[in-house]
């Protein structure tokens, strides 16, 4: 092991070899351990966590998951949320690489306008146009669904995957089209046969970054769905920690459920999303 | 030109996705919001009324819908403007730009308002008219560890009021023992903060000069004031407060006292009650915690020691813009009599703005009951909280402040004087 | 089978921009490998991407086999092409690269199959049908970007410097792959290079292009021993042909160029051609074979000679190149045996045959015609 | 003879002129299909909520009357106190917090390129944290945080530092640095894996090449890495800033503002007078966030200007 740090190693000599991995140990336990300690709370109950914070379990409360799930309405929460979630990331990946296509590939008037105006909503504090979206989601009875929110997200995430995009299917080499086009091929079959295999590794990427993003957005959620039947994950969760009760272990027990989808999604695509901003989806 | 028709396309795209959403809301189903879904006892009041209003009323039904707080109040104010707010819904007093922007429906022609407990009507009385339906009512009270108290040596005369000195006496040796004396956590309200300071506000000044102090009209630079105030800095520099002050949440500050780690009073509203009496494994009071009640201390020379606040707070309020004005109007009738007064009292122990039936009441917890009202013999009430007067930059001002920076020594007593007397007072 | 005709085919972007290709009329005969040649900016890729149909057409006819293809999408004018980063699909593997173009064009399975497996066979690729391009050598890419354009069958290849990716060994033997398909196949090929070997010995003819104008079209060595201007006689040849300005003066023995530091008899122009330019300035041009240190090696013909300072001598093993400053800031290079006896800063005379000097017009260029140059070593 | 349209306008020329015209070029329904779908959702969903703001921020709106009062409320801000103090702070986000969230992850994808061991568990530990949501980090954090038994303060007591121990989101003086280090822990490991695709595809034989000049890491990383991936860290940089220039979840949770304001930004006062401010009005929120539209649009702009490189990708 210490070999393949010295050989592999064009950066070494940062530290000597023993206070690096000091170091490193602090920080994994820093990143790591708030989150062993969330799960240690989960399956231990308030009254249990109170007496010592940082106790190992004594004994694993499992209960606290099937309660969670079941008492406090986790499985419609995550049902609306894995629907809205889902289908707001095709459909922004969709219209986004859509979009990033046309500005990355075609010469035409204003479009570096439209990619600027795309670009420059990524600033704009959304806080404020809550309001305003709240009585454009109303006039079009879209208030209160999971469409409406699904539309507000794809709008939400839309800048940033268009700005990753294009900076990827820009670096796609013009030769492919010229010659996608002398094959036969139309703009449209391009974009589906061509554009979209190859630009995978940045569309894998904005996938990934949109679906953590999205399933953890709450101020959305939070105004633009009233009817409890059709609360997301995080908006179950405040509702969960309620108004007047601190029920600590439980609430823990419902963070994990909400994190859980989030971490298998990355432990299974960590390698495409590296592949993808080493391939230049972001640089 | 071709960004209109772009911009006419996107909207008839998302006029074209709306007609696929299926219409809502059948001509006699009327929505309610209602905070509580984490308060079973209240939860269920509510609950049993809209149940007995249905199973009275079969021309009406009821969506019934619990919501945090917070939630509730952002979705209401996004809600009330576009015309889509429920029929009837949750609201305190402390949120007066409901009824200033005109979102309230009076409820005169609908409730009989005999059924209301007179000091109730003045907290959603507006031009003549009133707008709530005040079911839920408080006291602010001074909760004690009745044994720690006397463990450090502090003996709780009869009258159950400390002088000013007593109180700092009882803060030291507080201190001195290791038990924090006042149970105090502001890490997520705007209020608790200045609990203390207020209610010896109240009780130096009077009635009448406190209310001209929260109506900006008598400056925070008044001696009277500053005395106060500079007693309250010096039980805060002695360590009155937790140290984790300004991070506490309310729910921990019950924890932190009656649980772990103890302390020897807790100045809370009456409602105390829905969370301290929720089972002990849920985060409620041990069965065995001797739980007392005194009086806010007395001020030296203070005008009205008898003096006490009262307060409307969860209500019921009828949107303006409702399309079912009868049914809802029916709905909070139903719910506005003497008999759901008392059941209230009964299941939540806690005081309400109806009317109520003191002999019928049935409580698992008559000793508390009989001790609170022991306390609220005999005085002389204010009605109100201070962030039910202020309003915009001074509600702003005084949660800053007086909720936090001030009690938990940040600021001096000119400082805090001088920033809340920018911000509120007039002239 | 085509032929291709360009008339007077101009690109130009936009009413009031820059004129890239410049009224060009090229005729290619069917099965011919015609080599557009010129350096970077001239225009040549340009006019094969017009041919192709990638790029439009500002004015001008440009026609395919007889029929006018201003009009008609690049994907129906028949034509396949090779380009410079060869264009491989990364997402494919080899076979799908090879058949991607025919599927499209709805041939039957077989049929595509028969076509990428007789490609491969044929360039060598059978062993490397799944691999993805990434995991090719540049020289198997670039055998891969053949072999798509042949399996179509087209009736013009286009290439648009499809070796200048390529190491030079490889160049060599692709450069070889690529005249064994033309004479295989017989199709029309259009060959875009800035390389003038490449030219030389790939093309049937050669046209070579100059700021968006046809310089010169013809056979290679006919470009090489009669170029047209100054242009082309620069750009082929390697050295480029020397240089120098001089008058043309009238002598008892006849007209001749002279200038401070050459002078040499002009044998191949008549006198009439002549007459009209005496005391005129010209431009003067001889290619470095044919400048010799020994007049003696011109045996009895009438020999010119140029006086310089010698600069550099660079001996490259089969032979010298020695570059000798003939006026201030002009430098002529002379390409001579082996053993050179000369150091720098030496003054030296070179002699040269005078069959072998050119003349041009000093403002235009243009090479004033004569008679025919005879190649001094057949 | 001009045979085919010269327009350089996408909508000019007949629908087949337009297969066989520049690659580069496309009929305006083929840029219509493309292009539509996203601008009818930014027309729809932000354009025109955005629009909407800009419009009410020249009224006083209470209730459902809005007054029209042309700049005042523009003039109000520029004596609001508050506003100040939360442009401040958010500067001081924008600015510090990028530089300790990228220098961070540079500094964890250097460590995992060197190859320490476990270094594919590293990674993903590592990124854990940009998983969480605001809402849990905030929780995970207060707690954290905890006077009396939250691991910052246990650590310190441990320590012998009770010197140190304070209420670390309730004193003034600590709250924003606590609320960036916790900001920081949820992003470094983003940063770490963008840093570390930027460097896996940088040239191996420029770090070997360092290497035999036998300079010192430090050296290496000033003169080598941190030049080699400026672009990427320059844009990491500005996306951070951006990031910040709006941060409000993690502080509308945590402190709200508090204490005395010292963790106000811009983004939580805006929502503050919108949502929590006892009024209805909309206007005055309306006219923080135009006049910060321009302030963050022109500092991207103006940080924009120091990253101008686009390379074509190679194959």
């Amino acid at each position: 092991m210490a070999d393949t740090l010295a050989e592999r190693a064009p950066l070494p000599r940062f530290f000597s070899r023993g206070a690096l991995a000091l170091v490193l140990g602090i920080y994994t336990f820093y990143t790591l351990g708030p989150f062993l300690w969330l799960m240690t709370m989960s399956v231990r109950t308030t009254a249990e966590i109170s007496t010592d914070h940082y106790a190992f379990p004594k004994k694993f409360h499992w209960e606290q998951f099937r309660i969670a799930w079941i008492d406090s309405d986790f499985a419609t929460y995550f049902w609306n949320s894995t629907i809205v979630v889902v289908s707001a990331v095709a459909v922004v990946t969709l219209f986004g690489a859509a979009a990033a296509h046309a500005l990355a590939r075609y010469r035409f008037r204003g479009n570096r306008a439209v990619y600027g105006i795309l670009f420059s909503s990524i600033i704009f504090p959304p806080q404020i146009t809550l309001i305003s979206l709240y009585q454009i989601l109303v006039d079009y009875n879209l208030y209160n669904s999971l469409l409406g929110l699904t539309l507000v997200y794809v709008s939400l995430q839309l800048p940033l995957t268009v700005y990753l995009l294009e900076g990827f299917f820009a670096r796609i080499p013009q030769d492919l089209f010229d010659a996608a086009k002398i094959d036969g091929y139309g703009d449209l079959e391009i974009f589906r046969r061509i554009v979209l295999p190859i630009g995978m590794p940045a569309i894998a990427t904005t996938l990934i970054l949109n679906f953590i993003q999205l399933w953890n957005e709450f101020l959305f959620a939070v105004v633009l769905i009233t009817d409890p039947d059709k609360r997301t994950l995080p908006v179950g969760i405040r509702a969960f920690m309620g108004d007047h009760f601190q029920d600590i272990g439980m609430i823990a027990t419902g963070v994990m459920i909400s994190v859980i989808p989030v971490i298998i999604v990355y432990v299974f695509f960590s390698e495409k999303l590296i592949r993808g901003m080493t391939a230049g989806a972001i640089k | 030109m071709r960004a209109t028709a772009v911009g006419l396309a996107a909207i008839s795209l998302v006029a074209l996705c709306a007609g696929a959403a299926p219409a809502s809301a059948q001509a006699t189903q009327i929505t309610m919001w209602s905070n509580w879904p984490d308060e079973p006892a209240k939860k269920d009041w509510v609950t049993a009324r809209v149940k007995d209003f249905e199973a009275a009323n079969n021309k009406c039904s009821v969506k019934l819908s619990f919501i945090p707080k917070a939630d509730l109040y952002t979705q209401a104010k996004s809600a009330v403007r576009t015309g889509q707010a429920p029929d009837i819904f949750y609201m305190e007093p402390d949120q007066p730009e409901f009824l200033a922007g005109g979102f309230l429906e009076p409820l005169d022609g609908y409730v009989d308002l005999n059924q209301y407990e007179d000091w109730s009507k003045p907290a959603w009385t507006s031009k003549g008219k009133v707008y709530g339906l005040p079911v839920e009512a408080y006291t602010v009270e001074l909760y004690y560890n009745k044994d720690a108290v006397k463990k450090v040596g502090i003996d709780v005369p009869a009258s159950f009021q400390l002088t000013q000195d007593q109180f700092t006496d009882l803060v030291k040796k507080g201190v001195a023992a290791g038990i924090t004396p006042v149970a105090q956590g502001v890490g997520d309200r705007p209020f608790p903060g200045g609990l203390l300071l207020f209610e010896s506000l109240l009780r130096k000044l009077g009635t009448e000069e406190y209310g001209k102090l929260l109506d900006g009209k008598l400056s925070f630079k008044d001696p009277r004031v500053v005395e106060v105030m500079t007693w309250m800095k010096t039980l805060v520099d002695a360590g009155a407060y937790p140290k984790s002050f300004s991070t506490l949440k309310l729910g921990e500050s019950h924890f932190y006292f009656y649980n772990t780690p103890g302390a020897l009073t807790f100045p809370d509203p009456s409602w105390f009650t829905g969370r301290a009496f929720a089972p002990p494994e849920g985060g409620g009071m041990p069965a065995n915690f001797s739980l007392g009640i005194m009086q806010f201390p007395a001020m030296d020379k203070g005008t009205c020691p008898e003096c006490k606040t009262l307060a409307v707070a969860g209500s019921f309020v009828m949107y303006a813009k409702s399309k079912n004005k009868d049914c809802s109007g029916a709905l909070m009738k139903s719910m506005a009599t003497v008999e759901n007064g008392t059941k209230w009292m009964e299941q939540v122990s806690l005081q309400t703005g109806l009317k109520s039936d003191p002999a019928k009441i049935n409580s698992p917890r008559k000793d508390y009951f009989a001790e609170l009202n022991a306390r609220n013999k005999d005085v002389k009430y204010f009605f109100g909280t201070p962030l039910l007067y202020y309003r915009a930059k001074c509600a702003e001002t005084y949660t800053q402040v007086m909720n936090n920076a001030f009690p938990a020594g940040l600021l001096s007593v000119q400082d805090a004087a001088e920033k809340m007397d920018a911000a509120c007072f007039k002239s | 089978m085509a032929v291709v005709t360009l008339d007077q085919i101009t690109k130009q972007y936009g009413p009031t921009g820059p004129v890239v290709v410049d009224h060009v009329d090229i005729h290619i005969a069917d099965g011919e490998f015609m080599v557009l040649l010129g350096p970077s900016g001239c225009g040549k890729s340009t006019t094969l991407r017009m041919i192709a149909g990638l790029e439009e057409i500002s004015s001008g006819k440009l026609s395919i086999g007889n029929r006018v293809v201003n009009q008609v999408p690049a994907k129906d004018r028949d034509i396949a092409m090779v380009f410079q980063s060869y264009a491989l699909y990364p997402h494919m593997s080899v076979a799908e690269n090879l058949a991607f173009g025919l599927r499209r064009r709805k041939f039957a399975a077989a049929e595509v199959d028969r076509r990428v497996s007789e490609a491969a066979s044929i360039l060598g690729l059978t062993p490397l049908l799944e691999r993805k391009p990434s995991a090719l050598s540049g020289g198997q890419r670039q055998r891969v970007a053949l072999g798509r354009a042949m399996v179509r069958e087209p009736m013009v290849f286009l290439f648009d410097e499809p070796l200048s990716n390529l190491d030079a060994a490889l160049r060599v033997n692709t450069r070889t792959e690529i005249i064994k398909q033309h004479k295989r196949l017989g199709s029309t090929m259009i060959y875009v290079t800035h390389d003038q070997v490449e030219a030389m010995t790939m093309g049937t003819r050669i046209c070579v292009m100059n700021a968006g104008k046809v310089a010169q079209i013809g056979a290679p060595l006919d470009v090489y021993w009669e170029p047209a201007d100054t242009f082309v006689a620069r750009f082929l040849g390697s050295p480029p042909m020397n240089l120098a300005s001089a008058m043309v003066a009238s002598s008892a023995t006849g007209h001749g160029a002279r200038s401070a530091s050459l002078e040499s008899p002009l044998t191949r122009w008549s006198p009439a051609v002549l007459g009209s330019l005496i005391d005129k300035k010209i431009t003067f041009g001889v290619r470095a074979e044919d400048l010799f240190m020994n007049k003696a090696a011109l045996g009895s013909e009438p020999a010119g000679l140029v006086r310089g300072r010698v600069i550099a001598v660079e001996p490259l093993g089969a032979e010298t190149l020695l570059l000798i400053e003939v006026e201030p800031g002009v430098e002529w290079t002379a390409r001579l045996p082996r053993h050179v006896p000369v150091s720098t800063d030496e003054i030296v005379e070179l002699y040269y045959p005078a069959s072998a000097a050119f003349i041009f017009d000093a403002t235009t260029g243009r090479a004033v015609i004569g008679e025919a140059r005879r190649d001094p070593r057949q | 003879m001009t045979t085919t349209s010269m327009s350089s306008d996408a909508s000019g020329g007949a629908a087949n002129a337009s297969s066989l015209a520049d690659p580069r070029r496309a009929s305006w329904w083929v840029l219509a299909i493309f292009l539509f779908p996203a601008l009818a959702v930014y027309v729809g969903l932000t354009a025109y909520p955005a629009f909407r703001t800009f419009y009410d921020s020249f009224f006083t709106i209470e209730g459902l009357d809005a007054t029209f009062v042309g700049l005042d409320n523009y003039r109000a801000l520029m004596s609001d106190e508050t506003f100040w103090v939360s442009v401040r702070n958010t500067f001081i986000w924008s600015f510090v917090a990028p530089v300790l969230d990228v220098a961070t992850g540079l500094l964890l994808a250097l460590a995992l390129y060197a190859g320490v061991p476990f270094a594919r568990f590293l990674r993903v530990a590592w990124f854990t944290p940009v998983l969480l949501s605001y809402v849990v980090v905030a929780i995970l954090w207060t707690w954290i945080y905890n006077y009396d038994w939250g691991v910052v303060n246990l650590v310190l007591r441990a320590l012998g530092l009770d010197a140190l121990v304070t209420s670390w989101l309730g004193n003034p003086n600590t709250a924003l640095a606590a609320l960036i280090v916790t900001h920081a822990w949820k992003w470094a490991g983003f940063n770490m894996v963008v840093c570390l695709a930027a460097i896996h595809s940088l040239p191996s034989e420029v770090l070997e090449a360092s290497e035999l000049d036998n300079c010192g890491w430090g050296a290496k990383l000033r003169y080598v890495i941190v030049p080699m991936l400026r672009p990427t860290l320059l844009n990491l940089y500005i996306l951070a800033f951006i990031g910040k220039m709006k941060i409000f979840d993690l502080v509308w949770i945590m402190t709200q503002g508090g204490p005395l304001w010292a963790t106000e930004t811009v983004s939580t006062y805006v929502y503050k007078r919108a949502f929590n401010w006892n009024t209805f009005d909309l206007g005055y929120p309306s006219a923080i966030a135009s006049v910060w539209f321009v302030v963050v649009c022109g500092a991207v702009i103006i940080l924009n200007r120091l990253l101008a490189t686009r390379e074509r990708l190679e194959y």
